[in-house]
């Protein structure tokens, strides 16, 4: 067990985000979790990597309790984590943009003085290389294509090297082309590294293309969990998600 | 020294008038955070001008009857206009920018308007006198009180009320809120947000000057008044919270009170006690007694 | 070296001749544009390197101010000691209010920053018997060793020279890289594992520490000082300084203070209303500008030369 | 591009404005004032008084042969921007005598710009005491006002007068003129009237908007008479909150800060109480005397103005003093003029004004008396008023 959730439980001005969710992902799985908008999906990650503060429950990544902890410090046990809208450091080069993951990652963050240009130089062109973007790595992040930036923000989650990945809709707002070239990448990289990966999608064929298992997620609910045949076959699954058919 | 009760609760009365003073500069100022996210630091220079332009229409409408109130409304309202064309033409061009180039564009508003008045009204000290209705004091428990103060004790919630019925009751109102709690959205449901930021805007210039022509009978009107009252409507905001209007009413009294009572105990520290109210409140509740925490 | 080295050390050359032109207006005004230049960068340090938009950084300049003045005429230290000390007071200072700061964000970390240099002013105003109140400490003289207006001149320029070296050395350290990823994003930052708000505050410290150091020397180079140096229109100042020379340079808030000094000086000779022109060049520079003096010129070098 | 070639445009008008300007021989006099902010009502007649004295001079013949060049120059309300302007004349413009500065701290700012660059300093209007008294006396530092010692003692004179008023109350801005000008009311006044008690002393903030919590404490105090030293703007604001209360009727108020000048008297009106006793620098109605007709024709001559404000005497007695001192040393060196300063007599706005060798002080009185409503002026004016000599009541 990589990832363990007992009890989850958020609720903001009394509207209940979370209510009560249970699961546990194996390590090497890769699990999608769906449901239809304002299921609670994106709150739910919020609250893994320690960006919300949950009112109940308990959260155990790699045998830690990381309930209660702070999300830079979830992220260095290895949880590894991008967002769903674009989240780079867009006023930085995409050079600049992994090499400042692979600097913190390293621990030399706290380093005043030392000229940070020649630093890591291979580590992170290694990693630019692995999202395909070696070509752009002196362009600034921001002034880039969207599809390049979901590559960069893939990127600097590599470049913490965690064990578990949380992806918060890697393909949204993708043409159908970048998303197939983008589900290819991950699957390359997750099976490479033997990493572990939860993700979010709306686009049910790369759900069904690469999960193992899917979790649905309703009104802050788990309403059904198990391989993507399973899943789709659940009635319960039919009437409030594909019922809504969008 | 003693005090007679009788004192101190004319001491609390004065707390309360200027309350109500900082209440309407503050109120506008607030609201305008709220929705448009722009700390106005022209603020003050809207108050000064609304003081100016009712001096100005005093001495136009001198001979005619209730000549004040024709003043305090046409200033007002001429200041309130002054700050829609600055929201139509400037302002709207920067909610674009970073929250910096907001405030320093009203920054550069306070400067350039100040030398406009100085330009316009030299820098003598004008006076404007009490309408004849409220000159004058009235008894109470003993002690004189001023009638012009009485009234300003009952306009503060007065328009309080007025404004909260506008905010709960009606559709603008609703919008308003709307607004402040979430711009994106509301865009999105076909409002239009561009019309309403200049309403708002306009509203709480509207508040400033107001407050600038009520106060023009209690105080000399001079160049400087801008700088003073912004500040004091700082604090006010953030001790009740920025954008939350009940909780400017609130600290507007706590505010106007504290001081005036503080002068009965340290007469000469009184302003460090709002100072303090406001760092306690910073570091307890830094999102102000009834404002809303930050999410993000 | 890089070509912007050999730029800088032109600069320096030019700077460090300018006494042997006998012009004491000259050496009085580059003495104000190098402590005020020292001001903005260290205030840039938030600004434009982490994102953060303090609107008291005056505070830490007064409190440097006060700090050497009363060191010196109160406790009777030494020069060294009480300029080191300087520097300390300013980061100390820092240190408590950043603490309170940095909890909160965008404009509320801005007023809160307001909020505490009133504070600090208010308190210089009222401490009468410490302070002086209005009429602040007077009589701060040159430290012996630096007895002359030149001798200060290229003491200035030393402590300047060397403060805005650690600056810039700080801003290209992986330290500094990560200020700016948290001004692009700091919730991104944080899923790189870094603890945001310490990185803030530290960058708050260090920023602190050096606007009291110009705080110190302009209160050498004034000989008085007063409670007005806390107060929010010197805040607003070097904002506008930064902002006018550019805050995404490094050197831009130097250029931007170099600029608005001097055109104070040469404005207020012919008209009294240099509050209305600083207002209309802070309005033509927010819409015309945005990007400061220096970012300008960049923007027209890039211009001219497409790709490197 | 375009934006290019006009910013570098720019930049070189900017520098050709900058070359200072060479081939001068005008005694260049530097005179930072307050402008611009709620003091600009009185430092911009006393900055046109200077200006008066400058043309007077020059139009026959200047000093020594040269013309005077007065910098007039806006410091705010601040001592810190005081001390700024100064020093940039001081080392731009490259000024031989530095006048000028309003409130008390610009005095003392401006006195230690003058102490540190060795220039001679003329305060105006800064009446703070310790400014003419150690430690903070020094050679280059002269006052041809009043100070606050003077101010305050004379008041107390007045204040003595009144046998009836025993329970006194002051009321005074929170800054060091406020301070120092009661403190030199107390003492005397008790030395004069052993039975007087002090009941309450109010300290609102400079500048403060709202009287009416310190009005009404003063009075809980139930004080016989009140001793104030709220100035200009502030007096009049002060007035306005008062006055409703019958403040005025029911208490003796005696007021230092030149309430009864003739910017205080127009700017607060109706508010403006009839009754109390004040000062003022000068008038333009009193002495009935050749000279001072002579001076207040001057005064509405350069001002255009049929009551010019009394305010113009503290620019023009001061420059006076400085281009009489500069003829009597026949040279502007500093210390040469210094030396002809001290002792030195001129006939000023208030007639013969001498500057003590002793302490840098013009021993300079004021016009004291009660303000009163006459039929001549449509504002109020001090009437029975006297000239409270100085002499007496300094050390």
């Amino acid at each position: 067990m990589i990832l363990q959730v007992k009890n989850l439980v958020k609720s903001f001005d009394g509207f209940m985000a979370i209510a009560g969710v249970n699961f546990t992902v194996k390590k090497g799985e890769l699990c999608a979790i769906i449901g239809p908008n304002g299921a609670g999906k994106t709150t739910l990650f919020n609250l893994i990597t320690g960006h919300l503060s949950m009112d109940k429950g308990q959260i155990v990544f790699n045998d830690i309790d990381i309930s209660r902890l702070n999300a830079h410090k979830v992220c260095r046990l290895g949880l590894g984590r991008s967002f769903q809208r674009i989240n780079i450091f867009s006023r930085l080069t995409v050079f600049e943009n992994i090499q400042a993951a692979v600097l913190t990652h390293r621990g030399k963050s706290f380093n005043f003085f030392t000229p940070v240009q020649p630093l890591f130089q291979e580590e992170t062109h290694e990693i630019l290389e692995r999202v395909g973007l070696q070509e752009h790595q002196d362009e600034v992040s921001g002034s880039l294509a969207y599809g390049f930036q979901k590559q960069l923000e893939l990127g600097i989650a590599l470049a913490m090297e965690p064990k578990m990945l949380l992806l918060d809709e890697p393909t949204a707002g993708m043409s159908a082309q970048e998303t197939r070239a983008t589900i290819e990448l991950i699957g390359e990289i997750v099976k490479e590294k033997g990493l572990t990966l939860l993700f979010t999608e709306h686009d049910m064929s790369v759900v069904f293309s690469i999960s193992e298992r899917i979790m649905v997620l309703h009104q802050g609910k788990l309403i059904a969990s198990g391989p993507p045949d399973e899943v789709r076959a659940n009635p319960e699954v039919q009437k409030v998600y594909m019922g809504e058919s969008r | 020294m003693n005090f007679d009760f009788s004192f101190v609760a004319i001491q609390f009365l004065y707390g309360l008038t200027n309350a109500m003073f900082i209440f309407l500069i503050a109120s506008g100022l607030s609201i305008i955070f709220g929705v448009l996210g722009v700390l106005n630091f022209a603020h003050g220079s809207l108050y000064m001008l609304g003081a100016y332009t009712t001096y100005q229409c005093v001495s136009f409408f001198v001979d005619s009857p209730g000549y004040f109130w024709w003043a305090v409304i046409v200033a007002s309202v001429t200041v309130a206009l002054l700050g829609g064309i600055i929201e139509r033409l400037l302002l709207r061009r920067l909610y674009q920018h970073e929250q910096i180039n907001q405030l320093l564009f009203t920054y550069a508003l306070v400067l350039i308007l100040s030398d406009v008045a100085r330009f316009i009204w030299g820098v003598d000290q004008l006076s404007v006198s009490r309408p004849a209705v409220l000159k004058g004091a009235v008894e109470i428990f003993g002690q004189y009180f001023p009638k012009y103060n009485i009234f300003i004790i009952f306009l503060g919630p007065s328009i309080a009320f007025l404004f909260w019925f506008f905010m709960l009751r009606t559709r603008s109102g609703r919008m308003i809120r709307a607004a402040a709690l979430d711009r994106e959205t509301l865009g999105s449901l076909g409002v239009n947000v561009d019309r309403l930021f200049t309403v708002v805007f306009v509203i709480g210039s509207w508040l400033a000057a107001l407050g600038g022509a009520l106060v023009s009978p209690v105080v000399t009107i001079r160049p400087g008044m801008d700088v003073e009252i912004i500040i004091n409507a700082f604090i006010v905001v953030v001790i009740g919270g920025l954008g939350s209007f009940w909780g400017t009413f609130l600290a507007a009294l706590m505010v106007g009170t504290v001081y005036s009572m503080g002068i009965l105990v340290f007469p000469r520290l009184s302003m460090i006690f709002i100072y303090v109210i406001m760092v306690l409140v910073l570091i307890i509740r830094p999102w102000g007694l009834l404002g809303r925490p930050l999410q993000r | 070296m890089s070509r912007q080295n050999w730029v800088l050390i032109a600069v320096l050359v030019l700077l460090a001749l300018v006494p042997l032109t006998g012009s004491r207006y000259y050496v009085f005004l580059l003495t104000d544009v190098l402590i005020f230049g020292l001001f903005a960068v260290s205030l840039n340090l938030l600004l434009g390197y982490t994102g953060l938009v303090s609107f008291g950084q005056a505070a830490y300049f007064g409190i440097g101010a006060y700090a050497y003045a009363l060191l010196i005429k109160k406790a009777g230290l030494t020069f060294g000691v009480a300029f080191a000390l300087t520097g300390l007071s300013g980061a100390a200072a820092a240190l408590i209010i950043g603490f309170f700061c940095v909890r909160l964000t965008k404009i509320y970390f801005a007023m809160l920053t307001l909020a505490f240099s009133q504070i600090v002013w208010a308190i210089i105003f009222k401490w009468n018997s410490l302070t002086g109140g209005d009429t602040g400490i007077y009589g701060i003289d040159f430290p012996e060793f630096i007895g002359s207006k030149t001798k200060f001149y290229y003491f200035t320029l030393i402590v300047v020279v060397v403060s805005v070296f650690l600056l810039r050395r700080i801003v290209n350290s992986p330290f500094g890289r990560i200020l700016t990823t948290i001004r692009d994003n700091p919730e991104r930052t944080e899923s790189i594992g870094i603890n945001v708000k310490l990185f803030q505050l530290l960058a708050f410290i260090v920023s602190g520490f050096f606007s009291a150091i110009s705080g110190g020397l302009f209160a050498i180079f004034n000989h008085s000082i007063f409670p007005d140096f806390c107060y929010w229109p010197i805040s607003a100042e070097v904002l506008i300084m930064t902002l006018l020379g550019g805050m995404y340079s490094f050197f831009g808030p130097m250029v931007g203070a170099g600029v608005l000094l001097y055109l104070r000086l040469e404005v207020t000779s012919y008209t009294q209303y240099w509050p209305f022109i600083l207002g209309s060049i802070l309005v033509l520079l927010l819409f015309f500008f945005p990007g400061g003096i220096v970012g300008f010129f960049q923007d027209q070098i890039k211009k001219w030369r497409p790709s490197k | 591009m375009k934006r290019l070639l006009v910013i570098t445009t720019i930049c070189m008008v900017m520098v050709a404005f900058s070359l200072p300007a060479m081939g001068a021989k005008d005694i260049v006099v530097g005179f930072p004032m307050y402008l611009s902010g709620g003091g600009a009502v009185f430092g911009k007649p006393s900055a046109e008084g200077a200006k008066m004295l400058v043309k007077e001079v020059n139009d026959s013949g200047g000093v020594l042969g040269r013309k005077i060049k007065l910098l007039v120059r806006d410091c705010k309300n601040s001592p810190d921007e005081a001390t700024r302007v100064a020093k940039e004349m001081i080392n731009k413009n490259n000024i031989d005598f530095l006048v000028g500065g309003l409130t008390s701290s610009q005095g003392l700012a401006l006195s230690e710009v003058a102490k540190q660059e060795q220039i001679l300093y003329i305060a105006p209007i800064s009446k703070v005491a310790g400014m003419t008294e150690p430690p903070r006396l020094h050679k280059y530092v002269f006052r041809s006002a009043a100070n606050s010692k003077t101010e305050g003692r004379s008041g107390a004179v007045l204040a003595a007068k009144n046998k009836k008023w025993k329970r006194w109350a002051t009321i005074g801005p929170d800054y060091s003129y406020g301070h120092s000008v009661t403190a030199a009311f107390i003492p005397w006044l008790k030395k004069l009237r052993p039975d007087v008690e002090i009941v309450h002393q109010a300290w609102p903030k400079l500048g403060e908007s709202d009287y009416m919590p310190f009005i009404n404490v003063v009075m809980a105090s139930k004080p016989d008479a009140v001793f104030g030293s709220l100035w200009g703007g502030h007096f009049i604001n002060f007035a306005k909150q008062a006055s409703p209360l019958g403040f005025f009727k029911k208490i003796g108020f005696v007021s230092a800060g030149e309430a009864g000048c003739l910017e205080a008297v127009k700017g607060a009106g109706d508010d403006m109480p009839a009754g109390i006793i004040s000062n003022t620098y000068d008038t333009f109605y009193y002495p009935d005397t050749p000279w001072h007709k002579a001076w207040v024709k001057q005064c509405q001559a350069f001002t255009g103005e049929k009551y010019p404000s009394s305010w113009l005497g503290t620019g023009y007695d001061a420059m006076k003093f400085l281009t009489e001192a500069i003829k009597k040393a026949g040279t502007t060196d500093t210390d040469a003029v210094i030396k002809a300063l001290e002792g030195l007599t001129i006939n000023s706005s208030v007639g013969k004004l001498k500057m003590r060798a002793k302490d840098h002080q013009a021993a300079r009185g004021q016009y004291w008396g009660t303000l009163t409503k006459v039929p001549e002026y449509p504002f109020l004016i001090l009437k029975p008023v006297e000239y409270i000599d100085a002499e007496k009541l300094m050390e």
